[in-house]
């Protein structure tokens, strides 16, 4: 049996274990749980070991940029957690790594979200065909009709209420919406695997 | 002192970051570039961080001995076995390290995203009851994005691929548009509030 | 005093070291780089849109939040949800069945398991003047002290310390499916009347609403999780949709910044209305500078 | 009637798990092929990359592991036979950790086809820790970024890498993502800030969120799910496995919308039924 024959039949077998789950929960399910939690932890390490370790911190240094010892040193604060008595010396690098993305997101979010998406909503009601008119119509009431929805300030009643209803209803066809591709993500994924099981496997697909 | 040098750290590291996109000077983006050079490092040894707390939990349930002891040993043995062989060995493909990462990582993990099918098929026929006009909505736009998305819908009437694209392009979009334009807020005023030291959960208790 | 003293200079030193670094690293310019143009501008003029974007909503939010602190009376709506969680409950306790509280699967560093936690407390205390069980499962370590302390406080609140049962506060397991199997696990067992899952939640909303409503309970459910709410939608009661879970913790707890914000983005939206409607009549009358003006690049 | 009715309402949820594993299973050994045609947002992410002049060097993020290998595999082989078609120089990067291997097969194995050299027409650069960050600091240098590549060579004697700064020297970003970080991060941090043209394939999970980005034109194409990956197969002319998967999605869309139906009925015919009695 060559090593990559024996690979099949042993990520079949895991696969079969996982798939056992679906009776209940049971030893072998929770055997191959544990395994791939395992698998997976020793994976992560290894892997920033030789993609980020070495490559960014380790022969930068011994090639003589000393900087790098500043995020050595951060980094090694955050294992300070683990002594009650100099655990306060993670909190600076949690607090620079918070404080970056932070920054970072504001940014993202306010650029790439919030004003682009505002300009890609300011969208001519009539003027052009009748099809991209109604479109417009449409985007246009169904963005205003949602974020009313999402007004806390002022109760929903009468008129603002009316409109906060019709926003529920964009809302709920846009969760229809992911309803329907998250069926379709599911689905794949099981065929996917039963790809594995019946084709790599046991080759008894027809070609 | 413990709790102010880090919320100065914070609030320095956030201004400046939300700067660094206004400001196009060089010098500037130089020491952005750093900084970002040092965020990837010392991310990473959160990452082992992780994977050291992970095995500090397992160590302490193995000492008292709880009922899935020969569970969390097999754990921390494939823990250590992967780590070892792929720091030792090397990670490219053709390596014990892939062999293992491709036949055993690849295949659970898989089947354990691919179960979801199963409770999804499940939920739809238990659970997806049409008790209003808004469980009426969501289920017919789900129902049409569903059929509408496969050829079989395409077989059955020839705009449906049509139809179902348009639900996705118009209806569905201002929905999501509003919950991207709110999130949005969401995020800038959190994001704000920790800057400026208000919000300070993930530095703790003290 | 000694020890404090030590860590202050300790601490002065370092930031010393890292400034001083920091500005060595300013003046010489990365090694690697090969860039050829340098840009000696202050300000990116293309960017003044997203700048005074941000500088309004910025200046919202503290000013709300000031407001706020200075004990303001700032006006938000009651939440329906809330009433759907209130409902559950009475029915619950009239059926002297137990009621159950999901959390959600995230760690404290999520605000929605903040905004969670702070419900928490408030359906302890309704709880509390029955004697219901109130069963809380736990996903991860650092959530239960916090679950634990949220519900203590509701009871005292309630003038009940003493009902307060601290084995209802269980961890089951931080492996996600194991967590969800487990809580299946009590619905199927201890059969709870009324099911709230209200934090952020994953795959695993599935299969909890699913299970949840086989058993007949009256189910509420609450996540910024966009993702997972068709699920909730479907299979609960009542479900709050995004931005809701944060404004009920907010209407309920009062506190500034949560209030603050919650008010500041809420004028923010108002903006944002306006501008969409004027924008839309604008280019319809083929007025391009406004809508021009959002663009980014 | 009432008894059967009441049975479908109360069916163990392990008969419905087996009627989904046939329906996903017997398009697979009957295939029905029906045809499909291909809708605007596949068409916009083959056109952006065929538009791209031949030659010249694209970014392709890989943020996916196995857990969705089965929408976003086939996306990344038939992009890359249409980029090593046009003789497009590819360089990969992943920001999920279990993605660089299933992405160097499927690197390798296209080059084998292709008749592609390592590092001349295509270069793994391997997986970096740090999400955004990571997509912002390559914006002020990929080679500081990634100092190597996937296997440890230094990006300095790749000769792919050579005169590759930051996203200036690149024609287009091709993103395949699953989730966090992915396309809304790379619209957030890098189309909006470097005005680069970005084409998404994502799971159909996250697809709908990204229609907006579509709509805007900060994506300039979209593939979602098998089915994006299928359509796009057809433009690339290639019979992948988002092509041979479509007939078992098909078959267990309709089951799952049976079951919507069925459940319904029952649910409803039960109620009336007992309000009946309680009358």
């Amino acid at each position: 049996m060559t090593a990559e024959a024996l690979g099949v039949w042993l990520g079949a077998g895991f696969t079969l274990c996982i798939l056992s789950f679906l009776y209940k929960d049971n030893p072998f399910y929770k055997f191959a749980e544990h395994v791939f939690v395992g698998i997976s932890a020793g994976y992560g390490v290894a892997l920033q070991f030789h993609n980020v370790f070495l490559p960014n911190l380790w022969r930068p240094l011994i090639a003589g940029n000393l900087v790098m010892i500043v995020p050595l040193i951060l980094g090694m604060f955050l294992f300070a957690r683990f002594s009650a008595r100099v655990s306060w010396l993670s909190r600076w690098s949690i607090g620079l790594l918070i404080g970056i993305y932070s920054g970072i997101a504001i940014i993202g979010f306010g650029s790439g979200d919030l004003v682009a998406q505002i300009h890609g909503n300011l969208l001519p009601l009539w003027g052009g065909d009748y099809l991209t008119s109604f479109n417009n119509w449409i985007l246009c009431l169904g963005l205003i009709a949602c974020l009313v929805y999402f007004f806390f300030s002022r109760e929903h009643k009468g008129s603002f209420g009316f409109v906060a209803r019709v926003g529920i209803y964009f809302l709920m066809i846009s969760f229809g919406a992911s309803f329907g591709y998250t069926v379709m993500s599911r689905m794949s994924l099981l065929i996917g695997r039963f790809y594995y099981l019946y084709g790599d496997w046991l080759h008894i697909l027809p070609q | 002192m413990r709790k102010e040098v880090p919320l100065i750290i914070t609030f320095l590291a956030g201004a400046f970051f939300i700067a660094d996109y206004f400001v196009p000077h060089t010098g500037f983006s130089h020491i952005a570039e750093t900084i970002n050079g040092w965020t990837i490092i010392v991310i990473t040894f959160a990452y082992v961080l992780g994977v050291a707390n992970v095995t500090r939990v397992n160590l302490d349930y193995i000492q008292r001995k709880g009922k899935d002891t020969p569970y969390k040993i097999i754990l921390l043995i494939c823990l250590l076995f992967m780590m070892t062989v792929g720091i030792v060995w090397g990670i490219a493909e053709g390596t014990i390290f892939d062999w293992f990462f491709i036949n055993i990582y690849v295949p659970m993990q898989s089947m354990m995203f691919a179960l979801l099918a199963f409770y999804i098929a499940s939920a739809a026929f238990r659970a997806f009851r049409i008790r209003s006009t808004q469980a009426a909505l969501l289920a017919i736009t789900a129902v049409l994005v569903m059929i509408g998305r496969v050829p079989i819908g395409e077989a059955i009437w020839k705009d449906f691929s049509n139809f179902a694209e348009w639900i996705m392009n118009v209806p569905q979009l201002a929905g999501k548009r509003a919950i991207l334009i709110g999130a949005a807020l969401g995020a800038i005023s959190t994001g704000l509030k920790v800057i400026v030291g208000l919000e300070r959960t993930h530095l703790g208790a003290d | 005093m000694r020890t404090l003293s030590k860590t202050k200079i300790w601490s002065l030193v370092c930031i010393l070291v890292l400034i001083s670094l920091g500005l060595a690293i300013a003046q010489e310019p990365a090694p690697a780089q090969t860039q050829s143009t340098s840009d000696s501008r202050w300000f990116d003029d293309n960017r003044w849109n997203v700048f005074l974007t941000l500088v309004i909503i910025f200046f919202l939010i503290i000013y709300f939040i000031e407001k706020a602190k200075k004990g303001k009376n700032l006006f938000v709506r009651r939440i329906a949800g809330l009433d759907a969680i209130e409902e559950a409950v009475g029915r619950a306790t009239e059926m002297g069945k137990p009621i159950l509280y999901v959390p959600g699967i995230d760690d404290m560093n999520n605000i929605q398991t903040v905004a969670s936690m702070i419900i928490l407390g408030n359906v302890a205390r309704t709880v509390a003047q029955y004697d219901t069980p109130l069963i809380v499962p736990i996903r991860l370590p650092f959530v239960l002290p916090v679950a634990e302390e949220s519900v203590k406080q509701g009871y005292m609140a309630a003038g009940r310390p003493e009902a307060f049962q601290k084995d209802n506060i269980r961890f089951i397991s931080d492996e996600q499916f194991a967590y969800a199997a487990g809580i299946n696990g009590i619905m199927l067992r201890e059969r709870p009347a009324a099911n709230l899952f209200l934090g952020s939640f994953f795959a695993e909303s599935l299969v909890l609403a699913e299970t949840g409503f086989s058993t007949g309970a009256i189910q509420v459910a609450g996540t910024a999780n966009i993702h997972q709410l068709p699920f909730f939608v479907v299979a609960c009661d009542y479900t709050l949709i995004g931005e809701e879970l944060f404004a009920a913790s907010a209407y309920l707890s009062r506190e500034p910044k949560l209030l603050g914000a919650l008010k500041g983005s809420d004028y923010a939206k108002g903006i944002i209305l306006a501008a969409l409607i004027l924008g839309a009549i604008l280019i319809s009358f083929n007025v391009e500078w406004f809508k021009d003006w959002f663009f980014v690049e | 009637m009432k008894k059967l009715l009441e049975f479908i309402n109360n069916l163990d949820r392990r008969w419905i798990f087996l009627f989904i594993g046939l329906a996903v299973s017997l398009p697979l050994f009957f295939p029905l092929g029906i045809d499909f045609t291909v809708s605007h947002p596949v068409q916009g992410f083959y056109d952006t990359i065929e538009k791209v002049p031949n030659g010249s060097k694209i970014l392709m993020s890989c943020d996916y592991d196995p857990g969705s290998l089965p929408e976003l595999y086939p996306m990344t082989v038939a992009a890359l036979e249409q980029m090593f078609r046009k003789d497009l120089k590819v360089i990969v990067t992943c920001l999920w950790p279990a993605g660089p291997p299933v992405v160097e097969r499927a690197l390798n194995h296209m080059a084998f086809e292709y008749k592609k050299e390592k590092g001349i027409d295509f270069v793994n650069l391997g997986f970096k820790e740090g999400r955004e960050v990571v997509m912002v600091s390559m914006g002020a240098s990929i080679p500081n970024t990634f100092p190597t590549d996937y296997n440890g060579t230094p990006v300095t004697q790749i000769q792919i890498m050579q005169g590759v700064t930051n996203f200036k020297d690149l024609a287009m970003i091709v993103n395949i993502s699953a989730g966090y970080p992915g396309t809304k991060e790379w619209v957030q941090q890098v189309q909006a800030r470097y005005n680069i043209d970005l084409v998404s394939g994502c799971t159909a999970v996250s697809a709908p969120e990204f229609y907006p980005y579509y709509q805007t034109g900060q994506l300039k194409g979209l593939l979602g799910g098998m089915k994006g990956a299928a359509e796009y197969e057809k433009l690339v002319g290639v019979m992948g496995l988002g092509t041979r998967g479509m007939d078992a999605q098909s078959v267990s869309h309709l089951t799952v919308f049976f079951f919507i139906l069925i459940g319904n009925l029952a649910y409803f015919v039960l109620r009336a039924l007992k309000g009946k009695e309680v009358k």
